[in-house]
């Protein structure tokens, strides 16, 4: 289950301009908790694929410590690539539903060599 | 910032105090601005948050050209005159945003899809439109953010994460300030978070409450069933990953408390239930009016989505999704609202305002947007995905920064803006009421569109 | 009288006119006159439709009509028959006559109904005889039969009035239910019956119950019998023989509210 | 462009200049009514009709923070009555909350040309003007909620009486408002801080109370009457809508001794009977003081049977009337200043209570005995639409008529009133005054409510028809500052340039030192951005605070 929020990183690179490098690296980088790391075979860096029956796109990954995020969720910032995956079904509310999407993960690319370890947020 | 480009500027330096950040629902109106006014960029924001000195202090005037169409610079009236022409033409246009301009803006527009016969929504739609459904079925105890920091000594957040999206929240307004029956602040509140993620706002809490994505609505029903003195089931944890003592203890802390208040965020508008969720809350806080004083806010996002939302609703009767087709505005999320329209491949023309659907939306509408069905016309303050694929593209300045104006609290208090500099792009004021000019003529010379005697 | 689709309109065509009560008193030359609303246009029926004679005593209508909105608003009596799929707002505020649906309709179908009958063979959509939105009472009266799936928020804040679902329903089913009856045979999505005041739900298959609602007992309601007879007759829903006889788990809700509701859920 | 009319052979109306029913001519040049006009002058021959100047609405609401709350609330109720497009005017919704340019246009079509609204908070000013500039033709202002400052109320409580009336005039300026609205003073503290608690009395001493109610309407009139407003405090008192509340209204009347005072809808202060039962009329009453003392005004906030909307900054009241039928309803408390419910409501012919209502107003029309102290209202939204103002003028008007508008309401309710003997029939020349000279000269605005020379062009000529109803639902002619908007029943032209009525007293400039500190503790907004910037104001017009007028003169 993905779910895409704002983060203060996403909202301050959002001024600085949606076209930038910035803003795109930010929302693509995908927070899993651990142990589905751990089950998925992941490291942080990696690159996945997150598909559903609205579209795929290709984001790299980013382990959470325990317990905050329940098992099975992955959150996103808002960006392009998560409404890459949001179908325009609104049931009659205008809302698309942005949050709670159904999503499978695949692994494209191991991270290569050691990336600077983002702390995870607190 | 460098001693030496501080002397040069003594001159033409300005200092504004209590300027207005737009850049999300809080509306924080203490900020002091430094200016610089030769380099024509604002140098210091103090007391803004992260997001707000990134809002500030990223603001350059960009070399580009006023106005464009299909890429090719032109005058900005050549760029009304198609624009309007393109709208006057449509059958089923469609203008969306307006949550990042000026109310004196947003008014303006209102009267330009009533004489094309469009729809209007804005990006409330898209981010608390459930939450105004709800509103509309259950009605919400409310209040303006001074009162919870005066009086609150029961703080919700649920399903938003207000450290992350509205920074300066907790100590502005909700969980840190003093107020006057609230002697020493923090200590005299009890916080809570629900959420679904320990996001940073977690750590705020008194009390964190994690609850199984997806089940908000049973854990409303179940707090709403308690209140009114229905047993809290065996089940609840299975339920909603919470346990039983700790919802029987926030029952009675919401019972006991003075002055109770909700806020909620996305987390209930966006996930499945939508509106019932955040009716459900609603709902919950106007059941507590039993006992105590109660009242839930929502938390609303971009600068100034909520004077959108208002001014909407006064000029139509009706908050978002409003449509002009038939000569007088009919509402109806799922049928008016953008993103239905747009993947429904229905709208032949959309004027976008200061948003950027084609970053944000689903995928079939964005599809249907760049698509050459749709004409696409963007205003807007930056260059965006929207504005770099429109067929007419106007830039104009951005609000709170280069013009004035009133922008809504999240909480529907108006607040005037003081800009810090000028900029050589035209206001959305000045663009839009050039451009109601226009198409008012061009409608009455068309008469359209037709005002019927007969509705459905 | 016969009406059929020619050309595809580009944007939403909103269709209030074609309904008996208008169109039966003219002449094929003047219903190719009547006005309908092509987005913000006037246009004329014959613009989209093709109009000739038909060999039954009804307003038949055929084509592609997922764009097409409003067909028999406000319809007193009389019958419509619809070859083919067919946009929102069916049936909008019908005080009686009956549809009947070849295909599968759009969203908001029947809000407002008051009377008469809507017979959909195929799949229905969101908010299916559902109040608008602010209001607390919806259908008022009515009976509408869907044979295939519906989405969310069927019979939303109804009061008075029988749906029958032949397939799957989406969340919210019956949601602020005032009174009347909902009977799937389908899986129900989640929150079945939140917030109803009375009025009775009942499903055949699994249903997440909410926790707001109490368990009765299980027994056999004698006028289900009839009802299931009823529908076999009427309609063309294949279901097992075993429902008519068989026995269901009473739960009474929604506490929240007056807990005079019930949801019925077949046992065996 | 040719600016001159003359209105020929109409049956003039102007009841400030004594004029009843006489045929004269009326010229109109700029705007302004003046003596003569040129021979150039578009003409408009009203033969057989009634020329009345323009109708003045002393209290509705119909702009700011809890109508737009209202109209968001009721998308059900717009949907049924959609005010269409014309080709001069723009669409909007109806029902009981119209839009904004629906309530302009709505209002011209009744032939009023100056509406006030009745209340908003002055955290909330630039709204209520933000929708004023969007509601057409009709000239605003707005009545400012005061009552349950708590930073007032302090200054009252400590006894600074010379600050607190530079705190009034600092905060009428800086809200741009027109006077001093008070609504159910004090009761905001005990319900917001004491769990949904209400004052119970005017002399309320009980300990959710720092200060009795009498004390704060006390300094409020006291100030008023130093700044030498137009127009004195508009009050809505204590218990409104309870059982046996007139003794609180007759008590709050003495309060103002000889100084002026205007009690809002009269009506839902007029009951007898016990707290809690059934109320009884109390109509005989509130009207035998309100007529013998000419120091009062009021208006009636008349009833009418179909839908209606509570909306008022008296939120304990519109929570206790929830309780009889759940359903939604909205609170909204603005810091420091004001609290506020909004909830639907239909009152029904049948219903003891409010058949009750409906004669109470009417009786206390038909009792009073001057017709320039007592304005027709119905409280738009809270007493039924302004829509309503032609039937209850044509209940007014007509004996018979009422007589068997009587028959179909709960009888018990018509047995335990006078109403049926009230044999009463208001004139055209009264109706006249109740709905536009009295209204006007309650307000102290000089230029409207009247024909004489130099008053506003602001005039409205009807068919003069056998039923009232339909005499006042559809004025033939509209005018609106010498621009002719409404012929022949249609709309010919829009009219934007309308005016905000403001008040500007006088004040010392050192009362801000004194509120600031106030505001940096408690409110949430800064001080420099609370007042409102005169830039900020388009077209306004103020009206000059003058303490030689204060006095009221018949």
């Amino acid at each position: 289950m993905l779910i895409p929020g704002r983060s203060a990183k996403q909202g301050t690179s959002l001024n600085k301009g949606k076209l930038k490098d910035e803003y795109k690296k930010i929302t693509s980088i995908l927070e899993v908790n651990s142990d589905d790391m751990v089950r998925l075979g992941l490291d942080t860096g990696d690159q996945v694929k997150l598909s559903n029956e609205v579209g795929e796109t290709i984001v790299s990954v980013k382990g959470m410590r325990e317990g905050k995020l329940p098992v099975g969720c992955a959150f996103i910032p808002y960006g392009p690539p998560s409404s890459c995956l949001m179908s325009g079904e609104t049931c009659g509310s205008g809302m698309p539903q942005s949050k709670h999407m159904m999503v499978q993960i695949e692994l494209v690319k191991k991270v290569e060599k050691e990336v600077k370890k983002v702390e995870p947020a607190n | 910032m460098s001693s030496a480009i501080k002397d040069n500027s003594i001159v033409n330096e300005k200092i504004i105090e209590d300027a207005t950040c737009t850049f999300c629902g809080c509306c924080c109106d203490d900020i002091t601005l430094t200016v610089d006014l030769d380099k024509k960029v604002i140098t210091k924001a103090k007391d803004a948050c992260v997001l707000g000195k990134a809002w500030f202090l990223n603001h350059v005037i960009e070399d580009k050209p006023i106005a464009r169409i299909d890429g090719k610079e032109v005058t900005l009236d050549e760029a009304i005159e198609e624009a309007a022409q393109n709208l006057i033409d449509a059958k089923f246009p469609i203008v969306y945003g307006l949550s990042d301009t000026i109310c004196e803006a947003q008014r303006q527009v209102v009267p330009i899809v009533d004489d094309i016969g469009g729809t209007i929504d804005t990006t409330t739609s898209v981010c608390h439109g459930p939450s105004g459904m709800a509103f509309q079925g259950v009605g919400e105890p409310s209040m303006t953010l001074g009162e919870v920091k005066n009086r609150a000594d029961f703080v919700m957040y649920w399903g938003g994460n207000p450290a992350e999206a509205h920074p300066r929240h907790f100590s502005r307004y909700a969980v840190t300030p003093k107020g006057m029956f609230i002697p020493n602040g923090k200590d005299d509140r009890t916080v809570v978070i629900v959420d679904v993620r320990q996001t940073k706002t977690a750590g705020v809490a008194d009390i964190f409450v994690q609850v199984k994505p997806g089940k908000d609505f049973e854990l409303l029903w179940i707090l709403r069933g308690a209140v009114k003195g229905i047993e809290v089931p065996e089940n609840v944890e299975e339920i909603t990953g919470v346990s039983r003592e700790l919802v029987i203890d926030l029952v009675n802390k919401m019972k006991n408390c003075k002055y109770g208040v909700i806020f909620f965020g996305m987390g209930l508008t966006m996930t499945r239930g939508r509106h019932f969720n955040s009716g459900a809350l609603m709902a919950l806080a106007t059941d507590l009016n039993e006992f105590t004083h109660f009242v839930a806010k929502p938390a609303r996002g971009h600068g100034n989505v909520t004077g959108a939302d208002n001014v909407v609703s006064w000029q139509t009767g009706y908050p978002f999704g409003v449509n002009f087709s038939r000569g007088y505005p009919r509402f109806n999320p799922g049928e008016f609202t953008t993103v239905d329209t747009l993947t429904r491949g229905e709208a032949d023309a959309a004027m976008i305002i200061a948003s950027d659907p084609v970053a944000n939306f689903p995928k079939p509408a964005i599809d249907h947007l760049k698509s050459d069905k749709c004409k696409l016309i963007s205003i807007d303050t930056k260059q965006t995905p929207t504005s770099e694929a429109a067929h007419v593209s106007i830039q104009t300045s951005t609000y709170g920064i280069n013009t004035g104006g009133t922008v809504y609290r999240m909480d529907d208090v108006p607040i005037s803006l003081r800009p810090a500099f000028d900029s050589p792009f035209p206001g959305d004021l000045e663009v839009l009421t050039k451009l109601r000019k226009r198409v008012n003529k061009l409608a009455k010379e068309k008469n359209r569109p037709y005002a019927t005697s007969k509705y459905i | 009288m016969k009406l059929k689709l020619h050309t595809q309109p580009e944007v939403p065509l909103e269709a209030e006119s074609i309904t008996p009560d208008v169109l039966n008193k003219l002449k094929p030359k003047e219903v190719e006159k009547v006005k309908l609303f092509h987005g913000n246009r006037e246009v004329n029926l014959g613009d989209f439709f093709n109009v000739s004679k038909s060999k039954l005593d009804l307003l038949e209508v055929e084509g592609d009509m997922f764009k097409i909105k409003y067909i028999g608003a406000n319809m007193s009596s009389g019958e419509i028959l619809i070859n083919g799929n067919i946009g929102p707002h069916l049936g909008s505020a019908m005080t009686g006559g009956f549809i009947k649906v070849n295909g599968d309709a759009g969203d908001w179908i029947a809000p407002e109904m008051s009377g008469g009958r809507i017979h959909i063979t195929g799949n229905g959509g969101h908010c299916i005889a559902s109040a608008y939105r602010g209001a607390s009472t919806g259908v008022s009266g009515g009976e509408i039969i869907i044979e295939g799936n519906v989405k969310n928020e069927l019979g939303h804040g109804m009061s008075n009035a029988t749906i029958i679902v032949g397939g799957m329903c989406g969340d919210f089913t019956g949601v602020n239910l005032n009174s009347g009856t909902i009977l799937t045979f389908g899986e129900m999505g989640i929150r079945t019956g939140a917030g109803m005041k009375r009025g009775t739900i009942i499903c055949m298959d699994n249903l997440e119950i909410l926790p707001t609602f109490s368990y009765d007992c299980l027994y056999s309601p004698i006028y289900l019998k009839l009802f299931f007879r009823y529908i076999r007759d009427k309609t063309k829903i294949k279901f097992d023989e075993k429902f008519i006889d068989g026995k269901f788990h009473r739960w009474s809700g929604d506490a929240i509210e007056m807990n005079r509701g019930e949801l019925l859920v077949f046992s065996a | 462009m040719n600016n001159e009319i003359r209105i020929i052979n109409g049956i003039v109306f102007d009841p400030t200049n004594n004029v009843d029913g006489k045929v004269c001519e009326i010229c109109i040049k700029d705007g302004k009514i003046v003596d003569k006009v040129s021979s150039a002058a578009q003409t408009i021959d009203a033969k057989g009709m009634a020329v009345m100047p323009g109708g003045v609405d002393i209290h509705c609401h119909i702009a700011g923070p809890k109508v737009n709350l209202a109209r968001k609330l009721m998308p059900e109720d717009h949907r049924l009555d959609p005010h269409f497009k014309t080709k001069h005017t723009s669409s909007g919704s109806g029902g009981i909350v119209p839009s904004t340019f629906a309530t302009g246009y709505r209002y011209a079509t009744l032939g009023y040309t100056t509406a006030m609204e009745a209340a908003v908070p002055p955290l909330m000013a630039r709204h209520a003007l933000e929708e004023m500039y969007d509601t057409p033709i009709i000239d605003n202002g707005f009545y400012v909620l005061l009552g349950n400052n708590l930073f007032l109320q302090s200054l009252i409580a400590e006894g600074r009486k010379e600050e607190f009336k530079e705190a009034v005039a600092w905060w009428l300026n800086a809200s741009k408002a027109y006077t001093v609205k008070l609504v159910n003073p004090g009761g905001d503290e005990p319900w917001k801080g004491h769990k949904n608690l209400n004052v119970k009395d005017i002399d309320d001493t009980s300990k959710i109370v720092d200060l009795s109610p009498r004390k704060v309407i006390d300094a409020f009139i006291d100030a008023v009457h130093e700044l030498g407003l137009p127009h004195p405090p508009h009050i809505h008192c204590n218990n409104l809508g309870h059982s046996g509340n007139f003794d609180t209204t007759i008590e709050t009347m003495k309060t103002a001794g000889d100084r002026r005072l205007h009690i809002a809808h009269i009506q839902f202060n007029s009951y007898a009977g016990e707290m809690g039962k059934s109320p009884k009329s109390a109509s005989k009453e509130i009207t035998e003081y309100v007529n013998g003392h000419k120091n009062i005004t009021c208006d009636v906030g008349q009833v009418m049977f179909g839908k209606a909307t509570f909306m008022t900054a008296d939120a304990p009241l519109t929570y206790l009337l929830r309780g009889y039928k759940p359903q939604k309803w909205v609170n909204a408390d603005t810091e420091c200043e004001s609290g506020c419910g909004i909830l639907p409501f239909d009152y029904q012919g049948m219903i003891y209570t409010h058949a009750l209502q409906w004669a109470i107003g009417l009786e206390i029309f038909l009792l009073s005995e001057d017709p320039w102290r007592i304005v027709l209202s119905t409280d738009h939204p809270n007493g039924g639409s302004f829509m309503n103002y032609p039937l209850v003028i044509k209940l007014l008007m007509d004996y018979e008529f009422r007589k068997e508008a009587m028959k179909h309401v709960n009888q018990k309710a018509m047995n335990s009133t006078i109403l049926g003997e009230l044999k009463r029939e208001y004139t055209l020349n009264e109706i006249c005054i109740i709905t536009r000279a009295g209204p006007a000269k309650c307000l102290g605005l000089k230029d409207k409510g009247h024909l004489g020379i130099g008053a506003d062009a602001d005039i409205t000529i009807y068919d003069i028809l056998d039923d009232k109803e339909e005499m006042f639902n559809a004025p033939r002619y509209v005018m609106k500052a010498g621009q002719l908007l409404i012929s022949n029943h249609e709309f010919i032209s829009d009219y934007t340039d309308k005016k905000v009525l403001r008040v500007a007293p006088e004040f010392d400039k050192s009362i801000e030192k004194v509120i600031k500190p106030f505001f940096d503790d408690f409110y949430s907004i800064a001080f420099s951005n609370y007042a409102i910037d005169d830039e900020y104001l388009h077209d306004n017009i103020i009206i000059e605070a003058n303490v030689k007028n204060n006095i009221y003169e018949n």
